[in-house]
């Protein structure tokens, strides 16, 4: 069973998901969404400890660039994730298990979308390796 | 391995070298550098002209070789950190080689504080055992530290300062050890009173071989008088000069003739000790004095 | 932290001939822990500068103010209603600060009342010594956790030279040789054979001969749309 | 008893309720669909990783707000039989869904039961009925709203070349559409903006009169000009004919040198304008205001949102066509008026 | 830490119809769960009797946070919230499992149950460190609305304003305003009808109206703003609830040497036959923006006051609006010329003017002018505004409001709002809704007598804090400030609770309540079950 990780801002992607909800839009089950109050809250550490907690693949879910309903959160979740993807990649882990998807609340086919892409990459990647160790 | 230097081939051919100190003159005309060079020509197998000597301008250690050579003497030319950066050190190591120059002593040279210019900017860009990796990396590779090749590459006999006397003395071994394996060929130590001191570092020396990797010359410098030895020993740091010596020449009538015996005496024991290859005679400002020593301490036929 | 001292007073009273309105800009980080530009150093050189001021008839009117941290434009600009009307400023700060308040006011001549000196730390109440040389690359793990670039008065990466004796660096009694302490550091951590390979040149590139450097922490740095979207002062 | 009734939960309905909530003033919508979000709700969103500020996911944002407000009384699936009672204190009649009549007392109404799409089969020529890959406006956004993405109806491949026709049913005296419906420049700008930021391999071309983007940052000269994919046109296409490779072919007269060209394109899309709801004279007469020439319900001159009757108030296109930033406008002053006319602040 | 226990409560509609969720297996596993004090299945929570039983067992078992395992949290969100402080806790201690609509909706059988559990989970343990934020309810919002502006806009809104009881107090930067306003009145008495209510309002006793003032300072919460006025050099001070902005462009037709455009009689007699006007757009030198129907309005009345005049009408697009439709066919018909044009004409010369352009139908043109009146744009001075009150300005020099997810009329600014205004197309009924739209967002914030502050709102630790000023910097809204410690604090009544600042914070002096880092990690590890 993989494990896919999203922080997912509570404003458009939140609503997102809920309408994806309403519309019985399926996705894998790996992905499990924790609720914040904007991409810009989530921080590099966040990310890099939930893949020493196993996770195969973190993604960071925030409002469209230009759309962000705390100005520029986005902006700032992006920037947190670039830096993360390069610590990722220097740590041998590969950046490609860390991706920020951007999802505005009428967009609720993109979390199946998402949650595909990150499924195809952790089959290409290979589970994540500390968790295999435990 | 064929001889670079004269030094090179009197050091191979096991003979007891002698080498000699030429202070470069605070002045643009050489006529004092050849005033010594007629003096001293036969008295040694190389000659050091030392560069900007406790940081005081003087004409530059290469240009003085230069004179030396058409004199026809062997030059030691010496090469200090302080002034030059890897850049320059490589082009002027070029220049001198294309005079004839094949010895160089790589050292780290005194701190700009001791000099009569406290207030200018050193360079330090490399130290002096680093300076020898870039000039061996010249010789052996045929290439400048960047890389690039060399039409043709200088041969050059690579020589280091060591100073049994600075602290800390066991760690003294270790960096000649760490010279050796940077590219020195030979050792010109700092001048040599303590004896027991300098024996004790020899016989560490000994014990790691280092003598059959470098040759080893021992420094010695006659001291004019007391005043001379206890200025030695107060104020030139890495220096040791023991109360004997200054004793010695404070009761002797004649202090200069004293200076003289003790120096031939220094010279006699030091041939004695095994890995000593040859002595380095530092007679600043007296260099006329040279010719003496050596045939006092029957160093030349 | 950045160590400074103060100018002495003579050149000080120098710069500021031919000012009247002068406000003294001290600063509450570095140059307060150095005891060089903190608000009593502030108050010290009012008093002195304005005892100089009336016996020799200068007609300085000497005004006091504290910045919480001078190199800060947002703290800076809040100096904005003292330095209305006065015609120099003597910064007490170190040499960023000076800049930094010049930078922000034009019009009004901004005078270095310190002379920055290096990174260091106490050693003991009221002794300053420089520890960091700024070097932009690191070798404290080859020399036991002690700096001979900043250290070692020939900064040094094989030493100790030929003129360290009894510990004592060759340049002055009081300065301890860099690599003295290193060998003793390194035997007491049990690693004197990192000085056994010659460390080969270093590059001076990251240093200050590489040119002024700028350090750029991407994941804070505000896009232009974000600062579009900011607005405001900052 | 100072509840608003509001008839329509279209973007300005919703923006009226929002906006009398966070005034405290309780409201009730009444919806004649399942859903909230009006014809705004159906359309989708034209970003990939940057907003193209279409605006549209302003309905899903209000949507939620209005099903989280207790204040907000919500009827799905309702009808709006007739108005009793006069202003201050009306009573509507209500048919919801299966069971039967509801009666909603209310001391305001506000009118929010928008406008509806220009239906392109009347424009015989442009080939909706016949061309299965000529769609309206509409239908691309539905495409984009379910999947995101654009496919050409009888091929269900991505498109290369697009055409978009503006004007379709707006400015045009043959349906009694004479007036500009505003939103359609924004809307196919926002559109074109989609399919370049979808798919950059699929060239646009825009078949216009006049660009009327009432919004001064929207440039869109500027855009077409910094995009390759893109050219602009200024010509009203005669008709629309199927192609030999069953490609819908656009004849238009070139700007150039004015002779009719034909080109052909994998998929047309119509930029419909907006007309009077079908049911508007209908409401009018429920509600006992006046129409306008065109059949919108009248605001008289200078006071937006009112209606011809006190205590009846119109927001968003059931008053004209107007884009959906203006319908929010358009809830929150109707609200406004709404309070002022119950007495002051709620 | 939750010293009284968690409690559960399992809403029964929560599983979903189809895809079944098997309540009462959650049921079970909640109670398995360390610190869980209660759990409970209670028959669809947001019916009335869902409500009483479930405050009846939270005040009954003595627990002071929960956790609801139902449908969407954001429709029931507010209703949580009155179950909350029904039962006496704090409106926010409790956390939501969605698990019909990110479980049960969305994944088959087993996973959709096994999801749901770690749903649970992940809501239990985010609750378990719920800490009770500062939740101040009664800020004051004063009833007065400080209207920045000079022209028409600012004076519609402070009549919508006024109309809805509160007090205005409009500022205006000048006397009396130059030029015309910059909207199309579709006839003359529109216009006199709203310079007449301008007048009015001037006269109205909740209105204070200062002239030539500029704004010195501006501090203060919103809902109790403190405003410094510098009024011809003399210090005021005005206290607001709210502020709007509404700055105004001024419209004029001018000739090339700035001077305002003649009146029919005048050209008649000056024996200026041919009159071109041009939509400059630029406020200064040539232009070529959009024909919109000011120049049409101002053609026909000069062609109705003097037949003999010809005039033509360039730019770039023909911009009409409504009723305008038909005003370009009218002055057709009355023989006024329409040229569109691509680019930039040329100009030369003086009485007569030569514009030649490029046609891209009728390729090169020429035409001969006797006059040619620019119609310009006088943009307000708006830097000095937004430096005022910190809010940002677009490159069109208008107050930004629309760009981010910020409602029309609101800025980055909590409590300031701006009217925005289309230069050159903007029908008064367009300024008047836009009035109107930005005085009900003023009256949103205001009406209520109170502002709910605090929540999930970001506060600083002084001690961790280093005074980096990294949070200022960040921050979208400007809500830290530095303090007289020299430390960062957040001021809370401007926080958004976004979380830029905590992710920033380098000594980790930052956190926010409801959304904690320890929290974020603690929901992480209940995700990847890591929690035993």
């Amino acid at each position: 069973m993989m494990r896919i990780l999203a922080f997912c801002c509570e404003r458009g992607p939140g609503e997102a998901i809920d309408l994806a909800g309403e519309k019985r839009m399926r996705y894998p089950a790996d992905l499990t969404l924790i609720q914040v109050p904007c991409a810009g809250r989530v921080d590099v550490a966040h990310l890099l400890k939930a893949f020493r907690e196993g996770a195969d693949a973190v993604v960071l879910v925030g409002c469209l660039e230009g759309n962000c309903h705390h100005i520029y959160g986005n902006i700032e979740g992006r920037k947190k994730v670039d830096r993360a993807k390069q610590i990722l990649d220097e740590v041998g882990l590969g950046g490609q298990r860390l991706e920020m998807f951007h999802v505005a609340s009428n967009q609720p086919f993109r979390i199946a979308e998402l949650a595909a892409e990150m499924a195809s990459r952790v089959e290409r990647l290979g589970p994540n390796p500390l968790a295999v160790k435990e | 391995m064929s001889a670079r230097s004269g030094l090179e081939r009197t050091l191979l051919g096991g003979k007891f070298a002698v080498t000699a100190e030429i202070g470069p003159p605070k002045s643009a005309s050489a006529e004092s550098v050849r005033r010594h060079a007629h003096e001293m020509k036969g008295s040694a197998d190389a000659f050091n002209l030392t560069d900007n000597q406790t940081a005081m301008s003087r004409m530059s250690s290469i240009a003085c070789a230069a004179v030396l050579i058409q004199e026809g003497l062997e030059p030691v030319v010496q090469m200090t950190c302080r002034d030059r950066n890897r850049i320059a050190m490589q082009s002027d190591i070029l220049g001198a080689s294309a005079l004839g120059v094949r010895n160089v002593l790589c050292i780290s040279g005194d701190h700009q504080t001791f000099g009569n210019m406290k207030e200018a900017k050193n360079v330090y860009d490399v130290d002096s055992v680093q300076e020898l990796m870039i000039l061996r990396k010249m010789r052996d590779e045929g290439r400048l530290w960047s890389g690039d090749e060399l039409e043709t590459a200088p041969e050059l006999f690579l020589g280091a300062a060591a100073n049994p006397f600075a602290d800390p003395f066991e760690f003294r071994v270790t960096r000649l050890a760490k010279k050796v394996k940077a590219g020195a060929d030979f050792i010109q130590t700092q001048s040599i009173y303590d004896m027991d001191r300098f024996e004790r570092w020899m016989a560490l020396v000994r014990a790691r071989g280092l003598h059959e990797k470098v040759h080893i010359l021992a420094g010695v410098m006659p001291l004019k008088s007391h005043k001379v030895a206890l200025y030695m020993k107060n104020k030139v740091a890495g220096m040791m000069v023991p109360d004997t010596v200054v004793e010695r020449l404070k009761s002797a009538k004649d202090a200069k003739e004293e200076g003289i015996r003790l120096c031939v005496e220094q010279i006699e024991h030091l041939r004695t000790i095994e890995g000593v290859k040859g002595v380095h005679i530092m007679a600043m400002a007296w260099e006329e004095k040279v010719p003496e020593i050596v045939k006092r301490a029957g160093l030349r036929p | 932290m950045i160590i400074g001292e103060q100018k002495r007073l003579e050149e000080i009273s120098g710069m500021l001939d031919g000012h009247r309105g002068i406000l003294i800009a001290g600063c509450r980080s570095c140059v307060a822990i150095c005891l060089a530009g903190g608000e009593k150093e502030v108050a010290v050189m009012a008093e002195s500068l304005r005892l100089i001021s009336s016996l020799r008839g200068k007609g300085w009117e000497i005004e006091e103010a504290m910045v919480e941290r001078q190199c800060e434009k947002e703290w800076v600009a809040e100096l904005r209603p003292r330095i209305e009307g006065k015609d120099c400023v003597l910064s007490l700060a170190c040499g960023v600060g000076a800049q930094t308040v010049q930078a922000m006011y034009p019009r009004v001549r901004v005078l270095p009342g310190l002379n920055t000196s290096n990174m260091g730390a106490p050693e003991e109440s009221g002794i300053f010594v420089e520890k960091c040389g700024g070097c932009g690359d690191c070798v404290l793990h080859l020399t036991g956790g002690i700096c001979p670039i900043a250290r070692c008065a020939k900064s040094l990466l094989n030493g100790p030279c030929g003129g360290s004796q009894g510990g004592k660096c060759e340049v002055s009694p009081d300065t301890p040789c860099a690599w003295e302490e290193i060998y003793h550091s390194l035997e007491s951590l049990g690693r004197l054979d990192l000085l056994e390979e010659p460390i080969p040149p270093k590059s001076w590139l990251p240093a200050r001969d590489g040119g002024p450097r700028r350090i750029v922490r991407k994941e804070a740095v505000l896009t232009e749309e974000q600062k579009r979207l900011k607005g405001g002062k900052a | 008893m100072n509840r608003v009734a509001i008839i329509g939960g279209g973007v300005a309905g919703l923006s009226a309720a929002i906006s009398l909530e966070r005034r405290g003033v309780p409201s009730i919508i009444v919806e004649r669909e399942e859903a909230l979000g009006g014809l705004c709700g159906e359309l989708g969103c034209k970003g990939v990783e940057r907003c193209v500020r279409c605006d549209v996911c302003l309905a899903r944002d209000m949507v939620a707000q209005a099903r989280s407000s207790p204040l907000i009384e919500r009827l799905g699936r309702a009808e709006l039989r007739s108005v009793s009672g006069q202003p201050g204190d009306f009573r509507l009649a209500i048919r919801v869904g299966g069971q039967g009549h509801r009666l909603v007392r209310a001391a305001v109404i506000v009118c929010a039961t928008g406008g509806e799409p220009f239906d392109a089969h009347l424009d015989k020529r442009l080939g909706y009925d016949e061309l299965a890959d000529v769609v309206t406006s509409l239908d691309l956004e539905r495409q984009l709203s379910a999947e995101g993405r654009f496919l050409v109806p009888s091929t269900s491949a991505p498109p290369k070349k697009v055409a978009f026709i503006l004007c379709v049913g707006s400015r045009d005296e043959r349906f009694n559409t004479s007036y500009c419906s505003k939103a359609c420049c924004k809307y196919s700008f926002k559109l074109a903006q989609g399919l370049r930021a979808i798919d950059p391999g699929c060239a646009i071309t825009i078949f216009f009169m006049d660009w009327r983007l009432y919004d001064p940052r929207e440039n869109v000269r500027a855009w077409a000009s910094g995009d390759s994919g893109v050219r602009l046109v200024r010509s009203r296409p005669a008709e629309v004919l199927l192609g030999e490779d069953s490609r819908p072919e656009v004849r238009f007269a070139s700007e150039k040198d004015a002779i009719v060209e034909v080109e052909a394109f994998d998929a047309v899309v119509l930029s419909v304008g907006l007309r009077p709801a079908r049911s508007a004279a209908e409401l009018a007469r429920t509600l006992q205001v006046e129409t306008d020439a065109h059949g919108f319900l009248r605001s008289p001159k200078g006071e937006p949102c009112a209606s011809t009757r006190p205590g009846v108030f119109l927001a968003g296109t059931c008053r004209g066509p107007k884009e959906i930033v203006e319908c929010v406008k358009d809830g929150a002053e109707a609200a406004s008026k709404a309070i002022a006319f119950m007495g002051g602040v709620g | 830490m939750s010293d009284g226990g968690i409690g559960v409560f399992i809403c029964s509609w929560g599983s979903g119809k189809d895809p079944k969720l098997d309540m009462d297996g959650l049921l079970s596993f909640a109670s398995g769960i360390e610190g869980v004090a209660l759990v409970k299945m209670i028959d669809r929570i947001c019916s009335k009797p869902g409500q009483k039983e479930m405050i009846a067992a939270i005040k009954g078992s003595g627990t002071d946070r929960f956790v609801v395992v139902a449908c969407s949290a954001r429709t029931k969100r507010k209703l949580y919230r009155h179950i909350a402080t029904s039962s006496g806790l704090h409106p926010l201690a409790f956390e939501v499992a969605s698990v019909r609509e990110q479980a049960a909706f969305v994944h088959e059988g087993p996973e959709a149950q096994r999801k749901a559990e770690t749903l649970v989970r992940m809501a239990v343990e985010k609750v378990r460190l719920w800490v009770e934020p500062p939740f101040e309810e009664e800020m004051p919002a004063l009833r007065n609305v400080a209207v920045l502006g000079d022209g028409l806009m600012a004076m519609a809104v402070a009549n919508e304003i006024m109309a809805q009881g509160l007090t205005v107090d409009l500022v205006m930067s000048g006397g009396s305003p130059k030029g015309s306003p910059p909207y199309i009145f579709s006839n003359q008495d529109e216009m006199d009808r709203a310079l007449r209510s301008m007048a009015e309002a001037s006269s109205d006793p909740r209105m204070t109206t200062i002239k030539n003032a500029s704004v010195l300072d501006f501090q203060g919460p919103p809902g109790d703003f403190g405003l410094v006025l510098d009024v011809a050099g003399e210090m005021v001070p005005l206290r607001c609830g709210a502020v709007v902005l509404a700055p105004e462009p001024r419209m004029e037709l001018r000739t090339i040497d700035g001077s305002p455009a003649p009146s029919a009689q005048e050209l008649i007699a000056r024996g200026l036959r041919r009159i071109v006007i041009l939509p400059s757009g630029a406020s200064s030198g040539i232009g070529c923006s959009c024909m919109t129907p000011r120049g049409t309005l101002y053609a026909l009345s000069l062609v109705d006051a003097a037949p003999g005049i010809e005039v033509s009408l360039m730019g770039r697009e023909a911009r009409a609006m409504d009723w305008m439709e038909g005003l370009q066919r009218l002055a057709q018909e009355k023989g006024i010329r329409f040229f569109r044009i691509d680019g930039e004409p040329k100009v030369e010369g003086h009485a007569p003017t030569v514009i030649t352009w490029r046609d891209p139908l009728l390729g090169d043109m020429r035409l001969q002018a006797d006059l040619l009146l620019l119609d310009t744009v006088l943009t307000p001075e708006v830097q000095s505004l937004a430096k005022a009150f910190d809010v940002p300005v677009d490159e069109k020099g208008e107050l930004l409001s629309i760009d981010s997810r910020l409602r029309p009329g609101e800025t980055v600014r909590k409590g300031v709002f701006a009217a925005r205004f289309r230069v050159g197309n903007m029908l008064y009924e367009d300024m008047a809704l836009e009035a109107g739209s930005v005085a009900a967002r003023a009256l949103e914030m205001l009406s209520m007598g109170t502002l709910e502050v605090g929540g999930a709102v970001a506060e600083v630790d002084q001690e961790k804090c280093s005074a980096c000023l990294g949070c200022l910097r960040v921050c979208p809204y400007s809500a830290p400030m530095i303090g007289q410690a020299g430390k960062a604090e957040v001021r809370m009544e401007l926080c958004q609770g976004c979380g830029a600042c905590v992710a920033l914070c380098p000594s980790r002096a930052i956190d926010i309540y409801c959304f904690s880092d320890s929290q974020i990690v603690a929901q992480s590890r209940a995700a990847l079950g890591k929690v035993r």
